[in-house]
């Protein structure tokens, strides 16, 4: 009878807003205590399933945990560094944000972990610290905060940080290192340190596909799979992130909407363009497992709070953002469109909800 | 030829979108992008006028200026020619069109002083370009305005719903957002 | 866009230059000259000038969309001139001046509030998990004992644009000083607590009660509610009895002394003056006299 | 009109109903040439210069106005000086005038001009116009030589080309870029909204 | 979703879009039969136990009155008079609170000559068989159908306690083919009306039929959800032979009891919004209404019992017979006490139900059970912001967009909630049930839809001025 009313017994009530709920919990022990019990009053429905905010957050950061092992393998040190500095600096920003307007504490819902997270794996390892910081500090200010906090931003805001981030630092954003080779100088203390001291400077796969580029030994499909090429830090291995994003499909965290309409899109996109010129444009399985595709089609376009409301409406937006990037990616002068895609997709994911709202069954209700 | 429209409608619309790249129209922009249908009406208004002024001012330039030899006189003809034709039209639409007129005659005046007009006018001078070229070039200008202003508006819609610290409320918030979507438009860098 | 100096001397320049521009001038002066005659919409000039003399807040107080449709509505006449509750007589008089309607003086009304129990005087109070505002615990039976009286999470307050609203003790207070009138918190009570009521005096005599209960149910509910015992209506016709509420006929209502020996009768203490700095129980105004009337009573021979 | 009258009105423009910061108008080249402190202070000048002329001859010419025309007659007068403002700056300031561009001549289409036109000029004698034109026109060139100067010191860490960060410091493209422009003001608003609600308060 | 339809239509079972799967919680009564419970020692009967204009009282102070003696008048056609369940002296006229929150007036009565044990099985007894003799349903009049339903005081029993002489009253205009009978019983831990369904099925044809006499449907449709496997073979073992009568199961899901669900799932017919299921030919009685009906044309017997089920944090939960106006409390008290972490007592079941301030609140027509929820089942209120995730939405069985709504009557906005369909909201807590931010949405909606309800009644007022 108890399964289907949601209690987590071991969580902790931490921040003020839930300060309520602490003194209706001890007004419950007294009821047990008294004699004549104080019955509680509250509106329907008096049941909910299990599902938390809090929740959905932690399972994004377990989904992510397979990329993070993939990506200390390729990358070293670098992973851990960028990691750990975007989740001290958003963590931190949004505290003090709060701090400033007198609001509650919000570090709570892990909101600021999984942006923190998704904008480390988004960044190039070698990125110097101060650059990740400020990033951070974009991502939660400008990308969330000034917005009023969680579920009220318009951008996702890993994606804002990493945008601020590339129109500051282009040269630096584009910067790319070659897969830590640990055979070689795993004892060597240059690697272990991380910084691109020693580090070799690779293109990536799609960086390669760009006219001009020095190098075009477009990687075998087996390696993006993997992932030990070059890129950004959680981006690369394609059976990391396909794992996650099966757990999250299961845990019903994301739905299959959006992913769906980017990598469909993108795969007919991308393959209208390989029938009708094979030598200019490269197989859309290669569209498919280079760049950060997955990893935005999974982690980042489906962002509950940037994305439309209605199913409907997700299916047309993560149309929208293969579509985009893909013309980025072949038109463009920048490489890789992920970013941009989503970011303009989110911009008008308002009008998208509001064009797609269902009609009520049996329709609106007349004047 | 037609690829070539093609791309000159492109670069107007988006590539060089006149908000998030030239800042021509941001009154209005910031001003009537409160609610999504008034700023699809407002955006539709710009785009006629700005296809009208547009050919116009192509037509006086090359047909009048130029041949006499007083190109110094185009910022004056220019502006008259544009406060002179949404002045027309506005009061024929509101008198013919009354219900036209309610839901994008009220926008008209405002247009005057729209940058993003005499913008277009003073580009398509500035790029030489030959009549259809100005025409396509006035209309995804002005497409590209209607398409930014209503996208704000959306998100304006939506942040009706957020908790936007006090100080930051209505413009300071709608500027963030366009910073946002500026960068986002960014990536669109097509060579040609 | 660059011009070539030499340009500049040529004589299309000297003649032409001037000759386009006073041609296209003229051209515009008079074709906009024809449409202004030809394409003329009539509209009432009245409009603006009442839309002037209108503060502009665009509370919506009178009841319309804003001020500028107020001021179409008042000059259709489809609004009275007095509409304007946020902007005051002075308002009214200058709309009644544009309207050219002869301007008559009109008692402020104030909003008062037919509850008087704080909170620690309700009884039958119950642990509420849910939204923490009026309108929404209205729909939740049992919140608190009394189905009739304030909730007291202050949709009111919330509702005031002036800031003339806060609560005490789970009970709005109103300050009458920033109040303009405007019935927003009329509105906003889901009970109807709220109503306006012409303040003919400064202090106003209120019943703080709305509940129509029998009397036993109200003491098991509230500790100063009305029972409708007719105490007060035998006293004077000002008060009305009716359905066990005690309600005031404010066409009647003269001065609060008048009342006196009626309101000491009410064995509840439901009845409350308002426009003094609070809320006060009749009584206590009442005894705050007799001891000030003592006082002097008492200093007067000193002082002479 | 008394002298006490003259300075609130100068100042009025200043801070209080500061074009660009405040009323929120002017926006296009508050936005597209404060990239660089030089560039905000030549387009404040230019403005300015033009809003006190037009200030000046539309105070003079106001009993003739007809209502349906007087925007033509603003657009006429402003037209005449922008484009004596323009040529100026090619004569003799060619280099700023070219990175200017087009934003010389939409001067003419800047709403502080028309406003002041219409709020001021056509209503108030010469003498007061003249000063509303320079406040406001001063207030105007302040807003965007302090966006300017935010811009270029972390878009290129200089100010007035003069480099005042060390070269350590990275400089932050974003900020000469348009994104950059949009996110300056944003923030800058929310300041001077802040600003001006705590002077409220104290006052 | 998909896969849901799929399985549907290999089962032959009906189901509609959207909805949610909460655990029925109905093993701990769904085996015990019925049993009555003993007279309390007092009862308080309110007058208004139904929709529409309270009842008059026609009883006076320190009266003796007879079990099954009306004690108050309908107050008007959209009324239903009260009858008394027990014999006993009438008290002061007081009030009582009702589940809406509100006070009405009511008659109590002391109870006086109290049934032993056997005298109330008898009862129940009578209560669960047929009428021995009954006059064929084509003898009676579709008039004498209605006024009997009328005389009884018959309201919908369901929990909207409709008066059903009205709804059987069908305008000119209008013509029904179908009568449903709702025994999808769709709030989880409730099971009166599947015990019904299983100690009485030939009660509920009869009533069946005799409402479609009374409309002149000629097709009687009785849907029950796939959980009650027993109330589904008696009712089709009861329906065996007669060609115009069916028995439908559905897929069990919340809320298959609404009307508006209930109706494209059996019949595939969409009411539309803001209408009735007058308005697609159907008319939808509850099981305990329909063999109410049957005991008012066949017995003439009034409404003064019902059957409730009384569940969760009780000692000894059950199914029981309870006179109408007995307090919770006694109920309570006949299922055994409750349990000791007893902390939030529900008239109704827990999705719709509501939360009782106070156990002396009497038992109404429209009480299908009472739900008391143990401490760790109440609901915690540890709400975060919307994050948009879109369940509320996806969820919703009337396809509207709670959040939205919402998030608009949070701000005051009622127009625009309006304009997102505001009033179509049916308040059957999908959305609050599915919210991972544990936004109160059915709250807000609830308040929307009273604000709006109270701004056009102003708005009336005011032009009527």
């Amino acid at each position: 009878m108890n399964s289907n009313v949601s209690h987590d017994k071991g969580q902790e009530f931490s921040d003020a807003r839930t300060q309520k709920i602490h003194e209706n919990a001890k007004v419950l022990e007294k009821i047990a205590e008294a004699s004549q019990p104080e019955w509680i009053v509250e509106p329907g429905p008096h049941l909910s399933d299990k599902s938390t905010t809090r929740r959905l957050m932690i399972d994004v950061i377990v989904a992510l945990i397979p990329a993070m092992a993939v990506a200390v393998w390729v990358f070293g040190f670098n992973a851990i560094r960028l990691t750990g500095l975007c989740l001290v600096s958003c963590l931190a920003t949004e505290y003090l944000f709060n701090l400033i307007r007198k609001r509650p504490g919000t570090l709570g819902d892990f909101s600021a972990v999984v942006t923190a997270i998704i904008l480390a794996f988004s960044l190039p390892p070698t990125l110097p610290n101060f650059a990740v910081i400020l990033g951070s500090v974009a991502a939660i200010a400008i990308g969330k905060m000034i917005f009023g906090g969680l579920g009220q931003n318009i951008f996702n805001p890993a994606m804002v940080g990493r945008a601020f981030l590339m129109t500051a630092f282009p040269v630096l954003m584009t910067t790319w290192v070659a897969p830590v080779d640990w055979k070689v100088d795993s004892s060597a203390p240059a690697a272990v340190a991380g910084e691109n001291v020693d580090a070799v400077s690779q293109a990536t796969p799609l960086t390669m596909l760009k006219p001009g580029s020095a190098d075009r030994k477009l990687p075998v499909l087996r390696e993006l799979i993997i992932g030990r090429t070059s890129g950004s830090l959680g981006e690369t291995s394609v059976v990391a992130l396909l794992l996650g994003a099966v757990y999250l499909l299961a845990r019903r965290t994301i739905t299959w909407h959006i992913p769906l309409g980017m990598l469909g899109s993108a795969v007919i996109f991308a393959g209208i363009a390989y029938m009708a010129a094979p030598g200019k444009f490269v197989n859309p399985m290669f569209h498919l497992g280079a760049g950060a595709m997955i990893f935005g089609a999974f982690y980042i376009a489906t962002d509950l709070v940037s994305s439309p409301l209605s199913r409907k409406g997700q299916l047309i937006y993560g149309v929208g953002c293969g579509v985009l990037t893909m013309v980025i990616r072949q038109f463009g002068t920048y490489p890789e469109g992920v970013m941009f895609s989503i970011l303009m997709m989110n911009g008008l994911a308002p009008l998208i909800t509001r064009y797609t709202i269902s009609k009520p069954l049996g329709g609106n209700v007349r004047a | 030829m037609t690829s070539d429209l093609i791309f000159v409608f492109i670069t107007a619309a988006i590539i060089n979108n006149f908000i998030f790249k030239y800042f021509l129209g941001i009154c209005p922009f910031l001003g009537v992008s409160k609610r999504t249908d008034m700023a699809m009406g407002m955006g539709f208004a710009v785009t006629f006028v700005m296809t009208v002024a547009g050919v116009l001012t192509w037509i006086i330039y090359h047909m009048i200026l130029v041949p006499m030899n007083i190109q110094f006189l185009q910022y004056i003809t220019f502006i008259l020619v544009i406060a002179g034709t949404v002045q027309l039209v506005e009061m024929y639409v509101r008198k013919f069109f009354p219900n036209l007129y309610e839901s994008f005659g009220i926008f008209l005046p405002m247009i005057t002083t729209n940058c993003a007009i005499l913008g277009a006018c003073l580009f398509i001078q500035k790029f030489e370009y030959n009549l259809i070229q100005a025409a396509v070039f006035s209309l995804g200008g002005g497409l590209g305005f209607a398409m930014a202003i209503t996208i704000m508006a959306g998100i304006r819609e939506e942040l009706n719903f957020s908790d936007v610290p006090r100080y930051f409320k209505g413009p300071a918030i709608t500027l963030i957002s366009a910073a946002i979507l500026a960068m986002a438009f960014s990536g669109f860098l097509i060579k040609r | 866009m660059l011009m070539n100096v030499s340009n500049i001397l040529g004589l299309s320049v000297l003649v032409g230059g001037p000759v386009i521009l006073v041609g296209l001038g003229l051209l515009l002066a008079v074709g906009l000259s024809i449409a202004m005659i030809k394409l003329r919409v009539e509209q009432d000039p009245r409009i603006e000038q009442v839309e002037a003399a209108l503060p502009g807040a665009n509370c919506g107080g009178c009841g319309y969309a804003g001020c500028a449709a107020f001021a179409k509505a008042v000059v259709e006449g489809k609004a009275p001139v007095t509409g304007c509750t946020a902007g005051g007589e002075g308002i009214g008089q200058a709309i009644a001046k544009i309207m050219g309607i002869k301007f008559e003086v009109q008692v402020k009304t104030r909003p008062v509030i037919h509850c008087a129990a704080f909170e620690h005087q309700r009884k039958g109070k119950k642990p509420y998990h849910g939204v923490q505002q009026c309108s929404e615990a209205n729909l939740v039976a049992g919140v608190q004992g009394c189905t009739y009286g304030c909730l007291g999470f202050g949709d009111c307050v919330a509702s005031c644009k002036f800031g003339a609203l806060h609560m005490d003790r789970g009970l709005p207070e109103f300050d009458y000083s920033k109040c303009t009138s405007c019935g927003a918190c009329v509105k906003a009570c889901p009970r109807g607590l709220i109503e306006m009521i012409p303040f003919t005096q400064e202090a106003m005599l209120v019943v703080g009660c709305s509940n129509r209960d029998p009397a036993r149910v109200v003491r098991e509910v509230c500790e100063v509610g009305c029972l409708g015992c007719g105490a007060c209506a035998k006293k004077s016709d000002v008060f009305n009895v009716d359905q066990n509420l005690a309600s005031i006929d404010y066409n009647k209502f003269d001065t609060l002394e008048s009342l006196r020996s009626a309101c000491e009768k009410c064995p509840a203490g439901a009845l409350v003056v308002f426009g003094r700095e609070k809320r006060i129980p009749v009584k206590d105004v009442y005894a705050k006299t007799q001891s000030d009337t003592q006082a002097e009573a008492q200093s007067e021979p000193v002082n002479s | 009109m008394s002298k006490s009258n003259l300075v609130s009105q100068f100042t009025n423009g200043l801070w209080a109903e500061n074009p660009s910061l405040v009323m929120l108008i002017g926006m296009c080249p508050t936005l597209a040439i404060t990239n660089s402190v030089a560039n905000a202070l030549t387009m404040g000048m230019a403005t300015m210069f033009v809003l006190v002329c037009s200030n000046l001859v539309i105070s003079l010419i106001r009993s003739q106005l007809q209502a349906h025309l007087r925007i033509l007659v603003y657009m006429l007068i402003v037209a005449t000086f922008v484009t004596v403002a323009d040529y100026m700056l090619q004569a003799y300031l060619f280099t700023m005038s070219q990175s200017l561009g087009p934003y010389v001549p939409l001067i003419i289409v800047n709403c502080v001009i028309l406003a002041r036109a219409e709020i001021c000029a056509a209503k108030k004698g010469p003498v007061t116009s003249f000063v509303d034109g320079l406040g406001v026109g001063l207030g105007f060139t302040f807003s965007l030589t302090l966006l300017g100067v935010i811009r270029e010191l972390f878009g290129s860490r200089s100010i007035l080309n003069y480099q005042i960060l060390p070269d350590s410091f990275e400089p932050w493209v974003v900020m000469v870029l348009p994104s950059g422009a949009f996110l300056t003001l944003g923030l800058v608003i929310g300041l001077v909204n802040y600003l001006r609600s705590r002077k409220r308060v104290e006052a | 979703m998909i896969a849901e339809k799929l399985i549907a239509k290999m089962t032959r079972k009906k189901v509609f879009p959207r909805g949610i799967h909460p655990n029925d919680s109905k093993s701990a009564t769904c085996e015990q039969p019925i049993t009555p419970l003993a007279w309390p020692a007092e009862v308080t009967i309110p007058l208004q136990q139904h929709i529409g204009a309270p009842a008059s009282p026609m009883v006076t102070p320190r009266q003796d009155v007879k079990k099954g003696e009306q004690i108050a008048a309908a107050g008007g056609f959209v009324s239903a008079p009260v009858h008394s369940g027990v014999g006993g002296k009438v008290g002061p006229l007081t009030t009582c609170l009702v589940p809406t929150g509100k006070r009405v007036p009511a008659v109590s009565i002391k109870t006086q000559s109290v049934p032993s044990e056997e005298q109330l099985q008898a009862e129940l007894e009578e209560y669960l068989s047929p009428a021995g003799e009954v006059r064929p349903i084509g003898e009676l009049s579709p008039e004498t159908i209605i006024e009997s339903a009328q005389n009884a005081g018959l309201v919908g029993m369901g929990g909207a306690t409709f008066p059903t002489h009205v709804k059987l009253k069908i305008g000119p205009n209008k013509t029904i083919d179908t009568i449903v009978i709702n025994g999808s019983e769709c709030e989880p831990f409730l099971t009166a009306d599947d015990r019904l369904m299983q100690q009485a099925p030939s009660l509920v044809v009869r009533g069946l039929e005799l409402a479609m006499r009374a409309t002149g449907a000629s097709r009687g449709v009785i849907a029950i959800e796939d959980n009650k496997r027993k109330a589904i073979e008696s009712m089709r073992q009861a329906v065996a032979g007669k060609s115009n009568l069916e028995v439908a199961v559905c897929m069990t899901k919340y809320p298959m009891g609404g009307e508006r669900q209930l109706l494209p799932a059996v019949l595939g017919r969409v009411i539309p919004t803001g209408g009735l299921p007058l308005d697609v030919g159907v008319v939808v009685l509850n099981v305990a209404t329909s063999i109410s009906l049957a005991h008012a044309v066949d017995r003439g017997r009034p409404v003064t019992h019902r059957v409730l089920t009384v569940t969760g944090a009780v000692n000894r939960p059950g199914n029981f017979f309870v006179p109408i106006g007995t307090p919770i409390s006694w109920v309570i008290e006949q299922a055994g006490g409750l349990r000791k972490d007893a902390a939030m007592v529900l008239m109704g079941g827990p999705m719709m139900g509501v939360t009782m301030p106070d156990l002396s609140i009497p038992v109404i027509k429209g009480t299908s059970g009472i739900t008391v929820l143990s401490r760790s089942e109440v609901r915690k209120m540890d709400q975060t912001a919307c994050i948009k995730c879109g369940r509320c939405v996806e969820n919703c069985p009337l396809k509207l967009s709670p959040t939205r709504i919402a998030h608009a009557v949070k701000m005051g906005d009622l127009e625009l909630a309006e304009s997102f369909n505001l009033m179509a909201c049916c308040e059957c807590g999908c959305c609050s049930y599915v919210c991972p931010a544990r936004m109160p949405l059915v709250q807000y909606l609830k308040s929307g839809k009273a604000a709006v309800l109270r701004k056009r009644a102003a708005a009336k007022a005011a032009s009527t001025k």
